[in-house]
């Protein structure tokens, strides 16, 4: 760690000349005068899509309007979004082995933390999904608690299993996805457009969803900081 | 489609196919190779007389694809197309012969023959093109195809000689291509018609036309070696000679003559384009190229690149024929196409039979060869003669009437200039039969390869003879009917509408 | 100069800021770090401006999307992040070179 | 819209089963040909097809539209989708754990190119420019090494920015239109400041991403040191996906707002195609060499935009043509050159002669390739040329002109580099790699594919212009 310092350091000194970085900065300046110009423009009040939105909440099956843009009005972004997030963690793993953590041993009042703190972070996840339906919260929410109890328990140094890290793993990570897709090609077959979801049903399949992305965007996370595939040293 | 839709179209699948048939063929296959080379080359020469005997009895064999929208591919073969078909597939089927027995033994011979094959449809192709849009796609195949034959050798020196021929070829291609597109936008139709489509345009566009056309003649001559454009063809002569004499006396620098004659007369049209005052100057630089490669050929010992300069200077006739304007100078130009055709791939098969078999390149090697190899030095003896206008060979009808013609035109001075261009053709030509015929060897060949009682392989002695006697016959029975004269005529009367 | 406004331009002005930063900065990790002060940037004015609104909660579709925003950024800098550590460990470098060939 | 879920599943089943990724490609891939095929003789019987996500209409909702255009360009995707896959399939037998990490990657990246073609909706565009971006950076690094993590590296910055830029844009418009339905925002928008604010940052991020000369200084690195596969999809279909969307946007949106910015655009372009060549003439590593003829011809592309403000269709079909055909030659080329690469074990042109005649359909390959990308016939580049030449003539603009013709002489004096030393004998033998004859037989119809592009032009054309992409009709008899 020390030596990173060290190199952020050394290298920042090595910084452009004078009159480079005053034009840079004169361009800097003009952009946001440029930026400024054009949200200035902008009509001072406008409604945006929150009265369409409200129109169809109803048939969305969530009160919440985030959550029913995210998930059932604009869920095909947030298919794609899904599909990024696995991407990044094919990415890492295709880049590196799991990086040896560099705290060798936790100190007590962080292991004491994680194993406190450990439970709550899975009650307030859960509390946030199902919140999410009616207020705001909803699957992101509830997946960056769970990411974060899991970089908590790593960096208290439980790592988990070695049976846990492969298979199980890779299937946890492509839950979300893979339900998330697996129901929007149903509803295709089914005669309807792709995430069609039927109002009597949306509640319903938007939680399973929500759970599962939750679920698969914590454990996403958590091994995205993890930084590496685990068990893939012959990589390097 | 009926059969003569069908005809143009089979006439290039004659050797397009086995062409591609022979690059998919292991390289020791020998037999299948030569079978399907002069098989390919014979089909066609039959369906090419086949369409010959059509053509004289008022047949038109056309044929439309639809390509681009506003654009067909069109082929059509008339008179004057067919004058080049035969001498194009004529010539493939004797230079297929040689060329089978010269690279015995070679390596790469099937990429070798592959080329060999595409570069003949491309000029056929080009040959048959109806509108200087399909013209230029063959063109520009024919640069394509014959660079892998100018550096088949893979020598270094072979490929610098291929990258000086591109550097030349896809030059002139781009500027032919350039003028092509211009024209197009102006006349929105680029189909060859008697008389030319561009005269009909208002005269506020004279100046773009003038432009115009000298993009496309200077496109052109690059591939006819007009000067100053002809720098890539003396260094060519690093290809192997059966590549030589089809480069030289057939594909590459009569697509560029062929080229002019179809631009002048049926783009242009012939009276318009005197009209813009473009003829003058081409005919001033196909003088100069005259002179030009004549004088550089004396001067040259090497026997190839003699000859090459020597085609440098023969194949501007061609320009000069349609330049000076006139129906006789036309005539004169147009027959020159094959008649330099004939003789100089005579030729160059006897250069290539004596490197072949004597080891000898230059002419101070050449000292007593007519003793050694007789049949070859006389094939060679004729068509030199022919070069040089002798009667009765080819070459004299040729200067005969393009002296006649330019009369006619008032163009004294090309008298003149035929003349001396004919005296330098002696001087350069007549020096090659005197160290051949009169002075004796200088002891042993250089590399003498042996074939027992022969002077050469029956496949290298065959075709320079026939072509030797072709430059006889085609001279002796000039009024005979389907010679190249009196075919030249009949494409002047049909196609440019001149009497 | 109403509130919504006065978010969107200091989404703005971050932006602008971090834009600054990834030209001027040789450092991987600061580039990656004012790629991100540049997203908070963008995120920041498209949800202020979602506050235009006459009255009421404000319009949901910038906030579904800076919800997007914030998880493809964060998989983009972890990717980044990843990668840095592996040029590093094969390189030994924290800057890229200027030679951009080899 | 199978056309998205099909790679997406196939990259999650590829995660899942990494020892099966090959077998999981090719199965996807000839999937996603025949669901494409079955979509654009939809297309071409009953015209643009639209279809509303999750049955919600713009604004509120997401529509994918298909049009001639966006089935042009997903047919190319699956065309050289599949002859890449085929490719990798046997490249990775030598590197398997590559092959693991490719395989995933390779399916999420054609995933988001044919979500972008597909999208109507500019924040969902976003996402897929970002889902493009990072796959592609994946796939730049999967190869290793220090130059590949250097030139990935770049690349990621580079492709965030221009994302960011995008987004930033994006966010403009939704404020000042309500919406980021393409077809509602070109309705609403008009030109104010916010409106060309959004241009100039969208433009920008989006020609970034497409390395426009200046902004290419990303791209011969991570195009040429990344393996063969992976330069022939970042150089075939890559920036052509950004390309297309800037073209997208351009005639969706923007085209009657800034006449000056087209000629800017074309500037570049122009100079893109000559700086390009020059670097491509100066390389003396195949790859390299391959990846600056990249830089050129994305220059003639925005060579486009000034000629087309003035004759119209000619220009575009021009530019189109070019991506198609560019599509099919530079992959084949970067697989012919991963060939020869393999076979000789580096890719230094100068002793290429060792290699080249040991491997004939690779250079023919390369050679056949090489034809579109100089202009010549018969060849989808001469077709594309053609019409740029006509589109810049008819109106007399010479200096455009010039710089078509000066670029493809210049494009035909760096190919000839390579491809004269294919003729020359080789020096004696040496180690040499075998190399599979499918690969070479890939890379060769891949280029085959390209000649024929310039032999039956009228079938993409009439596909092309299914939905008025180009908003000409009434010049369409031109």
């Amino acid at each position: 760690m020390s030596s990173g310092g060290a190199r952020l350091a050394r290298s920042s000194r090595e910084t452009l000349p004078v009159w480079q970085r005053l034009l840079i900065a004169a361009l800097m300046l003009a952009l946001f005068a440029g930026l400024a110009l054009a949200l200035l423009s902008l009509p001072g009040q406008s409604e945006g899509l929150r009265q369409e939105v409200a129109a169809q909440l109803a048939r969305s099956g969530v009160s919440h309007p985030v959550t029913a843009v995210l998930i059932n009005f604009r869920g095909y972004d947030t298919l794609l979004e899904m599909a990024v997030l696995l991407l990044a963690l094919v990415g890492v793993w295709s880049l590196a082995p799991a990086a040896q953590l560099r705290l060798e041993r936790a100190g007590a009042v962080l292991e004491r933390l994680a194993q406190l703190y450990g439970p709550l972070m899975l009650l307030v996840a859960g509390y946030l999904l199902w919140r999410g339906a009616h207020a705001p919260g909803g699957a992101f929410q509830a997946g960056a608690v769970l990411g974060a109890a899991g970089v908590l328990m790593l960096l208290a140094g439980r790592h988990p299993a070695a049976s846990l890290t492969g298979w199980p793993l890779r299937l946890v990570a492509v839950l979300g996805l893979a339900l998330f897709a697996a129901i929007a090609a149903l509803l295709l077959a089914g005669g309807g457009a792709l995430l069609q979801f039927p109002p009597e049903h949306a509640a319903r399949l938007i939680l399973l969803i929500e759970t599962a992305a939750a679920i698969s965007i914590g454990a996403t996370l958590a091994a995205l900081f993890l930084g590496g595939q685990h068990g893939g040293g012959a990589a390097r | 489609m009926t059969l003569n839709q069908l005809l143009p179209l089979v006439v290039l699948a004659s050797s397009l196919l086995p062409g591609l048939l022979i690059f998919a063929l292991p390289e020791e296959r020998h037999r299948t190779r030569s079978a399907l080379n002069l098989g390919g080359a014979l089909i066609k020469l039959a369906l090419v007389l086949w369409m010959l005997w059509g053509v004289y009895n008022q047949q038109l064999y056309e044929v439309r694809l639809a390509f681009l929208p506003g654009l067909e591919l069109v082929f059509r073969v008339g008179p004057l197309a067919l004058f080049f078909i035969i001498l194009s597939s004529g010539l493939w089927l004797v230079t297929t012969v040689y060329a089978i027995g010269y690279l015995e033994g070679s390596p790469n011979r099937s990429r070798f023959f592959g080329f060999f094959s595409l570069c003949v449809t491309s000029t056929v192709g080009l040959a048959m093109a109806g509108s200087l849009f399909t013209f230029l796609l063959f063109y520009e195949m024919l640069t394509l195809t014959t660079y892998p034959l100018v550096v088949h050798r893979g020598t270094e020196a072979a490929r610098r000689a291929g990258r000086a021929y591109l550097a030349y070829t896809v030059f002139g291609g781009a500027l032919l291509m350039a003028g092509t597109v211009w024209l197009y936008t102006l006349t929105g139709t680029l189909e060859f018609v008697p008389r030319g489509f561009v005269s009909g345009l208002d005269p506020s566009y004279r100046t773009q036309l003038v432009l115009i056309f000298i993009l496309l003649i200077a496109g052109l001559g690059v591939k006819a070696a007009l000067f100053p454009l002809h720098g890539w063809l003396p260094m060519a002569m690093v290809a192997p000679a059966p590549v030589s004499a089809l480069l030289h006396a057939v594909a590459v620098v009569k697509a560029g003559a062929f080229g002019i004659v179809r631009v002048v007369y049926e783009v242009y049209g012939v009276e318009f384009a005197f009209g813009i005052g473009v003829t003058y100057p081409l005919a001033i630089v196909a003088a100069v190229t005259i002179l030009y490669g004549s004088l550089r050929a004396m001067f040259q010992d090497d026997l190839k690149r003699r000859l090459a300069f020597s085609t440098i200077s023969q194949v501007s006739y061609v320009a000069l024929g349609v330049a000076i304007v006139g129906p006789i100078a036309t005539i004169g130009g147009v027959v020159h196409l094959v008649h330099q055709g004939v003789m100089k791939i005579t030729l160059f098969f006897c250069a290539g039979n004596m490197a072949e078999t004597l080891g000898v390149h230059r002419i101070s090697e050449m000292n007593g060869v007519g003793k050694r190899m007789p049949w070859t030095m006389a094939a060679f003896t004729i068509a030199a003669f022919g070069m040089i206008g002798l009667p009765p060979f080819a070459g004299f009808i040729s200067k005969w009437y393009l002296s006649l013609g330019a009369l006619e035109a008032g163009r004294e001075w090309v008298v003149l200039l035929l003349v001396i261009s004919s005296l330098l053709n002696a001087a350069y030509f007549l020096p090659i039969l005197h160290v051949a015929w009169f002075r004796q060897p200088d002891g042993p060949w250089p590399e003498e390869r042996d074939y027992g009682n022969r002077e050469t392989a029956w496949a290298l002695l065959l075709p320079p003879l026939i072509t030797a006697g072709f430059t006889i016959a085609i001279g002796l029975f000039a009024a005979a009917p389907f010679t190249p004269l009196e075919w030249a005529k009949l494409i002047s009367l049909r196609e440019f509408g001149t009497p | 100069m109403n509130v919504a406004l006065f978010y969107a331009l200091t989404g703005a002005g971050i932006f602008t800021l971090g834009l600054h930063g990834v030209i001027i900065y040789r450092h991987l990790l600061r580039k990656i770090m004012a790629i991100n002060i540049m997203g908070s940037g963008v995120f920041l004015v498209l949800a202020g401006l979602a506050r235009r609104v006459p009255a009421g909660p404000p319009d949901p579709v910038p906030h579904a999307m800076v919800i997007t925003g914030i998880v493809v950024a964060v998989a983009a800098t972890a990717l980044a992040l990843v990668l840095l550590l592996r040029l590093l460990d094969v390189s030994g470098s924290v800057v890229l070179p200027d030679n951009e060939e080899e | 819209m199978t056309l998205i879920l099909l790679p997406l599943a196939g990259a999650m089943l590829a995660f899942l089963f990494p020892r099966a990724g090959g077998r999981l490609g090719l199965l996807t891939a000839f999937s996603v040909l025949f669901s494409a095929i079955a979509l654009a003789a939809v297309v071409i019987g009953d015209g643009v097809q639209l279809h509303l996500l999750g049955g919600w209409p713009a604004p509120l909702g997401i529509t994918l539209r298909t049009d001639g255009l966006s089935m042009v360009m997903l047919l190319v995707a699956a065309v050289v989708g599949l002859g890449i896959s085929l490719y990798a399939a046997v490249w990775f037998r030598q590197e398997p754990l590559n092959g693991e990490r490719f395989w995933p990657l390779w399916l999420l990246l054609w995933s988001a190119l044919n979500a972008l073609f597909l999208s109507a909706d500019l924040f969902n565009l976003y996402v897929t420019l970002e889902l493009l971006g990072l796959s592609a950076v994946g796939l730049a690094a999967v190869a290793g090494g220090a130059a590949a993590y250097a030139a990935a590296m770049r690349y990621l910055l580079v492709s965030l920015l221009g994302s960011l830029l995008y987004l930033l844009g994006v966010a403009l418009i939704y404020h000042a239109c309500g919406s980021v339905d393409i077809t509602l925002v070109a309705e609403r928008l008009s030109p104010s400041a916010a409106s060309r604010a959004a241009l100039a940052l969208m433009v920008s991020g989006l020609l970034l991403k497409t390395a426009l000369f200046p902004l290419h200084f990303w791209l011969p690195a991570a195009h040429a040191n990344a393996g063969a596969p992976v330069s022939a999809a970042l150089s075939g279909l890559v920036v052509k996906a950004t390309f297309y969307l800037l073209l997208r946007l351009w005639l969706e949106l923007f085209d009657t707002f800034a006449p000056q910015l087209e000629t800017l655009l074309g500037l570049l372009g122009a100079a893109a195609v000559l700086w390009g060549s020059l670097q491509a003439l100066r390389q003396s590593r195949l790859k390299l060499l391959i990846a600056y003829s990249t830089v050129a011809q994305i220059g003639y592309l925005f060579m486009a935009f000034p000629l087309a403000a003035a004759a119209g269709l000619q220009a575009w079909y021009g530019a189109l043509y070019l991506v198609m055909s560019h599509a099919l030659a530079k992959s084949a080329m970067f697989l012919a050159a991963g060939n020869l690469r393999r076979h000789a074990g580096h890719d230094r042109i100068a002793e290429l002669d060792l290699v080249a005649q040991r491997l004939p359909l690779s250079v023919s390959a390369f050679a056949l390739a090489g034809m579109t990308i100089m202009g010549l016939p018969p060849s989808g580049g001469f077709i594309a040329k053609w019409w740029l030449l006509q589109a810049a003539l008819v109106q007399g603009m010479w200096g455009w002109a010039l710089v078509l013709v000066v670029g493809g002489l210049l494009s035909a004096a760096y190919l000839f580099k390579v491809v004269g030393f294919a003729f020359t004998r080789a020096r004696g033998t040496h180690e040499a790699c075998p190399v599979p004859l499918s690969m070479e037989w890939i890379a060769l119809l891949l280029a085959i594919g390209s000649v024929l592009l310039g032999l039956l032009v009228l079938p993409p054309m009439a596909l092309l212009g299914v939905g008025d992409p180009f908003g000409l009709a009434l010049e369409a008899g031109q």
